[in-house]
């Protein structure tokens, strides 16, 4: 029941972040914004499209949106939604099987994007294995934190019982979560690292990408993004939200949790420009560090 | 790395995380011979086929040699340790130990394997970066001196021993729990814990199963694509590139320009050399430039003795079969036969 | 981040109703009414002022696919049998429906049910400019900013074609463009339609018969809808977009 | 009216909007010229054009320069006499570079020793054999550069151009621009056309400077036929380029910031800019300002009820537009994309001989309205807006200042429009003469250039946008930088490919 309501979650929801991210951009704007279940609409749309596939490209093309749609829905099955839904899978070092997976995503999406043999989609591919190389250590990290935090190396059990870990180690928690966040939005593609609104081949990072993907391989993945957008969410939420309920009460307040998290990640879009596209490795850089105080924090407490 | 876990473990007395890390090790060893050897393999028929091992040259091979494309990015994924393949396997086992030290251990191990386990993550996007931007420019986009001959798919078997290597990989990423259970008793000469009593191998039943998931799922949505597009219009048509009708292969990335982002990131450690030349002029007549980051332990260390020895091979080489491939497949052969030898 | 939200404050919301129905400014020259029985016999006064020759007489007859809406025919007239309108609805789903007459114009109709339930609530455009003055390329833009706000609608300007559901064409298609429109409409999936915004992409404009352009869109696009203006104002953009959409009933004007 | 006044025998000057009879103008020998260039890039004079010019037999190129120190414009021109070819004067004064290709392009004369001779627009016959023969790029050598194509349609919605970037990793070595796709034969419609179309072709040669095309287009008709203008509708001619102006400055400002990705700004500004848009719509019924101005005069009045309208309007949201460049150029994350970011040297500037805000914001003071003034702004002053540093954040600030000076004069003029008629009909245009009118568009001098036959009939129409001065500073600020910055810094110029490809 509770691993259907899981499913459920995970497959459903995740649109819907992205809808609410524009709608707290139009506010900012001024401007109506787009439906709220405007993702929704285009996927429905793209599925029933047709295609066309660049003559340059190979079955490695076709195989990006698929590979990388699928590692991300496995990786969904590793990670817990909130203290009520725990994950379907849970072993321990699931966490490493997840940063993986979503690692194998990536390499599929490059690997797609390299195919149509373009220079923009070359250079997005570029920046994309560049940043994600300087985003892996501060993921890992932060997963290395927790792991000493909580005494436990899956993320269901990481991620149950934060109230205790905040209760020891509030600062280093409260660390977690900025390098958590920074990293969610380099790897979701937001700004300040990437600008999903502004169309230009020359400053893309992950948009670029999919310049050539067209019908229903464009619509695996602009969910696949969307579902990304959710995973590294649900971290950051539970971080965030570690109050203990019951069941209905541990799945509003996940939900409530990532609605909340899609308006921030909204009011930051609204409030900064993008980095330069050097500054970009010093910022990631820095959640590395962020990320290895947490670690010396913790460490010192737990040895105290 | 793993080994070194193992041993720091074993001497703090904590044979259950010394068991994952030595697993770990030795499960690498033979991982690296299995998808190097591939790699090895099909840059062999690369260069067989195209006459050429310039990265900078090739290009779009993958539609004139798909199956050499498809086992080298087999390879490729396995070397960057991406699931489901043989490469996540070992090195998930060496994370498992490095997560255990970080768990378990006392404080200086502990910070070490903090330490270990960020550079670990960061040699692992690194190698992915790597071996995408080797893939992509071998395998992916539009040939880049077409004046060069038409390269055709290597004979069948060449194609056959890289399979093998493939299917090798791809095997023991979806089985490597069993394997494991192979490799209990090797670890238990240096451990004194099986590694069944360790929490890995039902993780790793788990990786396994998932891994097969996932293969599981991008083939149901490879169908689920097909069957979408089965009665719409699908098109074929050149990529899109700004509308321009004149593209040349020049305009694609080239492995060196994909790579100059993460140089510039390393740059304190990798000092790259460049030589540019053409001038600033309003109206340049020429322009290039290069650059390259030498070894520096090549560049300060073995340089002079490489000289010398180089000279020497190149004789020893004279007397060898010419293929290759068949050479690596012999060792190949051998060191599974080894393998099943020890664990049988 | 003070100066932030007291400058949003002041912004307010700026988007504007849809339809819009307040009057758009006095001197706005929207959708002309023509009253051929005023005519004159032998009066040609209109046809001679009018710079892209749009107008026929005998009967009067105006095409609004070369209209500039300039005003030139309306103030030459003695008799006042042309007037500009305060309509800003000016588009069309054929050619023939663009040349008016005394009539009620035939203003655009929906697409086919299957066309309005695969696009209704998402629709991307390509937009290319192909000799586009940059005047019909500016109210595109102006679409997409607070005001006309065309995102609310789920109707969004993509970048690349592949990603495209149509094609917006400006400028009478210069030569030195054919090539790359073609290139453009050929990476759209199907299906997919075609949308010709000023007088430039539907007749040529000011540019008809330029010996470095066509006289508009060519005919190997098949053309679902036809903006007129010079340029079309955004409020004409987005009748036509959503009447396209089935999302505004009434063929004919003054709804 | 004014005829030349001979100043010295080598050229002769004539002010901004005047026609000289095409005898008046000194035929010099073609080994004048290199001294007659020399002597112009010495004393900093702007280059109009380099044009050829056929009269029967016989073929000149005509030179034509303006002097900001004392206001004058001057002809002179130079004989081919044989080959049809000159020693190219580009070498020396860059400024040359587009003109010399220009004429190579047209008439086949060829440029001796021009550093990059090859077509200037793309051309039909061209597109079969793609850019190979006719259209060489420029390769940058050695393994690791590639070469990124972007263009002719771009991801926005923008107009088309070609841009080939030499690049190394994320770093520009070299930016070569093609443009032409945009050729739709103005220049040859606005000699062939009625007057009708002429005026309407006028308004569409760059749609965003609608009023300053058509201004400069009125400016020329009228000096040839020597109409004085009535001062009512010289002020409503410069209320119209200042709207114009202002619309499109700020509409720059949020498309920077859209640019970085700073999305307030890019809502503000973008809102901001439509707001004088609809002014321009109040005057003229569209908002982009056609079909306002006409020979010799105006067409709309702005009569006390819509006086009091657009100055209400002005009240409102001038006070709106400051707070929102407070709060752009308060942004730290917008203020470090912005600086240092796509410098152009000033020297550079003067030698390539860019005009408008893209030399204001380099420290190079040229501006039509007060170098070589014309209608309203013989009596109203706008003081000129310059910046230091050539780099986007000093364009930024050009464009700003500029917004409020243009501010500050469109008040005024709408407080205290002169009385008087619209409209003067031209009459009949001077026969073989010559016309020059300079108009400082938002993107610096538009230059109309009229020669008329021995009918009177117009022989030659040649239009200079300031585009085709400044396309090259996109070249100069994208070199050694980074490809991403790229879009950036051809936002903050915002050149216009429609103008220079006509």
């Amino acid at each position: 029941m509770r691993a259907a309501l899981h499913l459920l979650l995970f497959l459903v929801f995740p649109p819907l972040l992205m809808g609410v991210i524009n709608r707290v951009k139009a506010a900012f704007a001024g401007r109506r914004g787009p439906p709220v279940l405007q993702l929704y609409f285009d996927l429905w749309k793209l599925l029933r499209k047709g295609a066309v596939y660049s003559t340059t490209t190979t079955w490695i093309f076709r195989a990006g949106p698929v590979v990388s749609l699928a590692a991300t829905l496995v990786a969904g099955l590793l990670m817990p939604l909130g203290g009520g839904l725990p994950a379907p899978f849970a072993f321990p070092g699931d966490v490493i099987l997840f940063a993986y997976l979503l690692a194998t995503a990536r390499f599929a999406t490059v690997l797609a994007a390299l195919d149509t043999g373009s220079s923009f989609e070359g250079m997005g591919a570029s920046r994309e294995v560049t940043f994600s190389a300087l985003a892996e250590p501060a993921l890992f990290l932060s997963i290395a934190a927790l792991a000493l935090a909580r005494q436990s190396i899956s993320w269901t059990s990481i991620l149950s019982g934060q109230m205790a870990a905040w209760h020891l180690f509030g600062p280093a928690m409260a660390m977690l979560i900025g390098a958590l966040v920074l990293v969610a939005l380099a790897e979701n593609s937001r700004i300040p690292f990437d600008d999903p609104t502004t169309h230009l081949e020359l400053t893309m990072v992950h948009e670029v990408m999919i310049l050539d993907h067209s019908g229903p391989d464009l619509a695996m993945i602009l969910y696949g993004a969307s579902l990304k957008l959710f995973l590294l969410g649900a971290i950051v939420v539970r971080l965030a939200f570690p109050f203990e309920a019951s069941v209905p009460g541990h799945v509003a307040l996940f939900v409530a949790g990532l609605l909340v998290y899609a308006v921030v990640m909204g009011v930051i879009e609204s409030t900064f420009a993008r980095l330069r596209m050097d500054r970009i490795p010093q910022i990631l850089i820095a959640a590395s560090v962020f990320a290895a105080l947490a670690v010396a924090v913790i460490l010192v407490r737990v040895n105290a | 790395m793993g080994a070194g876990v193992g041993l720091v473990a074993l001497s703090t007395g904590h044979p259950a995380v010394a068991a994952l890390g030595f697993a770990g090790a030795l499960l690498h060893v033979t991982n690296h011979a299995l998808f190097k050897s591939l790699l090895f393999l099909a840059a062999g028929a690369v260069g067989k086929a195209s006459g050429t091992l310039q990265i900078d040259r090739l290009g779009g091979l993958a539609r004139r040699m798909p199956r050499t494309a498809l086992c080298f990015t087999v390879g490729a994924a396995a070397i960057s340790g991406l699931p489901p393949l043989n490469g996540f396997v070992s090195e998930f086992l060496v994370y498992l130990a490095l997560l255990g030290a970080i768990v378990s251990l006392p404080v200086v191990p502990q910070s070490a394997a903090v330490l270990a386990f960020a550079v670990l993550a960061c040699v692992g996007g690194l190698a992915s970066a790597c071996f995408a931007k080797a893939t992509g420019a071998i395998f992916l986009g539009a040939r880049r001196s077409p004046e060069e001959a038409v390269p055709q798919e290597v004979p069948a078997e060449m194609q056959l021993s890289m399979g093998v290597l493939a299917a090798a990989c791809l095997g023991i990423g979806l089985a490597g729990s069993t394997l494991i259970a192979g490799l209990d008793p090797v670890v238990r000469q240096f451990s004194a814990v099986s590694l069944r009593e360790t929490a890995a191998l039902g993780g790793l039943t788990l990786v396994g199963a998932l891994s097969a998931a996932l293969v599981g799922a991008a083939f149901a949505a490879w169908l689920s694509v097909r069957w979408l597009l089965r009665r719409r219009t699908v098109k074929t048509g050149p990529t899109w590139v700004c509308g321009y009708p004149a593209v040349q292969p020049s305009m694609q990335t080239t492995a060196s320009s994909f790579a100059q982002p993460l140089i510039l990131v390393f740059k304190n450690i990798l000092l790259p050399v460049r030589h540019q030349s053409g001038s600033s002029a309003a109206f340049p007549a020429a322009l290039a430039v290069e650059e390259h980051c030498p070894d520096p332990i090549e560049r300060f260390l073995l340089g002079p003795g490489v000289t010398g020895g180089a000279v020497a091979f190149s004789v020893a080489r004279q007397a060898q079969p010419k293929r290759v491939q068949s050479y690596v497949l012999a060792i190949f052969i051998t060191l599974v036969g080894l393998l099943w030898w020890r664990l049988g | 981040m003070l100066q932030l939200f007291k400058t949003r404050f002041e912004q307010g919301k700026a988007t504007v109703a849809f339809p819009f129905v307040e009057k758009l400014a006095e001197r706005f020259r929207g959708l002309p009414r023509l009253l051929p029985n005023l005519c004159k016999d032998g009066c040609r006064a209109c046809a001679d002022a009018c710079p892209t020759e749009a107008i026929r007489l005998a009967p009067l007859r105006l095409d609004l696919g070369a209209c500039l809406f300039c005003g030139l025919c309306e103030e030459a007239c003695p008799e006042g049998a042309i007037r500009f309108g305060e309509e800003y609805e000016t588009s069309f789903r054929t050619r023939e429906a663009m040349v008016l007459d005394g009539a009620e114009a035939r203003l655009a109709t929906a697409l086919d049910a299957r066309m309005r339930s695969l696009f209704g609530r998402s629709l991307k455009l390509r937009s290319v400019a192909a000799g586009d003055c940059s005047g019909c390329a500016a109210e595109l833009t102006a679409l997409g900013n607070v005001v006309f706000d065309l995102g609310r609608f789920g109707i969004q300007f993509v970048a690349s074609p592949r990603h495209a559901d149509g094609l917006v064409i400006s400028g009478p298609v210069t030569a030195n463009m054919r090539a790359a429109l073609k290139l453009a409409y050929d990476a759209m999936p199907a299906p997919k339609i075609v949308i010709a915004v000023g007088a430039c992409a539907i007749s040529g404009g000011p540019f008809r018969g330029s010996p470095a352009a066509s006289d508009g869109v060519p005919p190997d696009f098949p053309v679902d809808l036809y903006v007129a203006g010079c340029p079309p104002h955004p409020l004409a953009l987005l009748d036509g977009l959503l009447r396209l959409l089935g999302r505004i009933e009434g063929a004919t004007n003054g709804a | 009216m004014s005829a030349g006044i001979p100043k010295a025998a080598a050229e002769c000057a004539f002010p901004n909007g005047g026609a000289v009879s095409l005898e008046s103008v000194p035929a010099l020998p073609l080994s004048a010229l290199t001294a007659a260039a020399t002597e112009a890039r010495d004393r900093q004079k702007g280059l109009i054009a380099l044009l050829p010019l056929v009269e029967g037999a016989a073929s000149r190129l005509l030179l034509l320069l303006s002097d900001p120190s004392n206001g004058h414009l001057s002809a002179s021109s130079f004989r081919l006499e044989g080959a049809k070819e000159w020693p190219s004067i580009t070498p020396f004064w860059s400024a040359a570079h587009l003109f010399e290709r220009e004429i190579f392009e047209r008439t086949g004369w060829k440029p001796i020793g021009h550093p990059w001779l090859k077509a200037v627009r793309r051309h039909r016959e061209l597109e079969a054999d793609g850019d190979a023969p006719a259209h060489p790029f420029l390769r940058a050598e050695g393994e690791g550069v590639h070469e990124v194509a972007v263009g002719p349609i771009h991801a926005g919605i923008i107009e088309p151009g070609h841009f080939r970037l030499q690049c190394f990793g994320e770093e520009v070595l070299h930016l070569e621009i093609q443009l032409g796709y945009q050729h739709r034969a103005a220049e040859h419609l606005l000699e062939t056309g009625t007057p009708a179309r002429r005026l309407a072709v006028a308004e569409s040669i760059a749609g965003d400077s609608a009023v300053g095309h058509v201004l400069a287009y009125c400016t020329a008709l009228e000096g040839l036929a020597g109409t004085k203008v009535p001062l009512r509708a010289q002020a409503i001619r410069g209320v119209a380029l200042e709207l114009e102006r202002i619309a499109n400055h700020v509409g720059d400002l949020g498309a920077l910031c859209n640019d970085v990705g700073f999305l307030p700004g890019a809502a503000y500004f973008g809102r901001m800019r439509g707001n004088f848009l609809n002014l321009l719509l109040e005057i003229s019924g569209s908002r982009f300002g056609r079909s306002l101005i006409v020979p010799g005069g105006v067409r709309f009045d702005i009569p006390p009820d819509l006086q009091a309208r657009l100055l209400g309007t002005l009240d409102r949201d001038e006070p709106q537009l400051e707070d929102m460049a407070k709060l752009v150029f308060s942004t730290p994350s917008v203020l470090s994309r912005f600086e240092g970011t796509g410098t152009i040297k000033s020297a550079a500037a003067v030698e390539f001989g860019f005009v408008g805000p893209t030399a204001r914001a380099c420290g190079v003071p040229r501006d039509v309205r007060s170098d070589h003034p014309s209608g309203v702004f013989q009596f109203s002053h706008i003081p000129v807006a310059v910046a230091e540093g050539g780099d986007v954040m000093a364009r930024a600030t050009v464009r700003w200042l500029e917004v409020l000076r243009s501010l500050r004069f469109v008040r005024e003029q709408l407080e205290s429009l002169p009385a008087g008629a619209l409209r003067r009909e031209p009459g009949a245009p001077r026969r073989s003469a010559l016309t020059v009118a300079l108009v400082e568009g938002w993107r610096g001098a538009i230059a109309h250039v009229v020669i008329t036959d021995e009918q009177g009939a117009v022989a030659r129409h040649k239009v200079i946008d300031p585009s085709f001065h400044n396309w090259f500073a996109v070249t100069l600020a994208v070199r050694r930088a980074q490809v991403s910055d790229f879009p950036l810094c051809n936002k903050s110029f915002n050149l216009s490919y429609a103008g220079h490809d006509l």
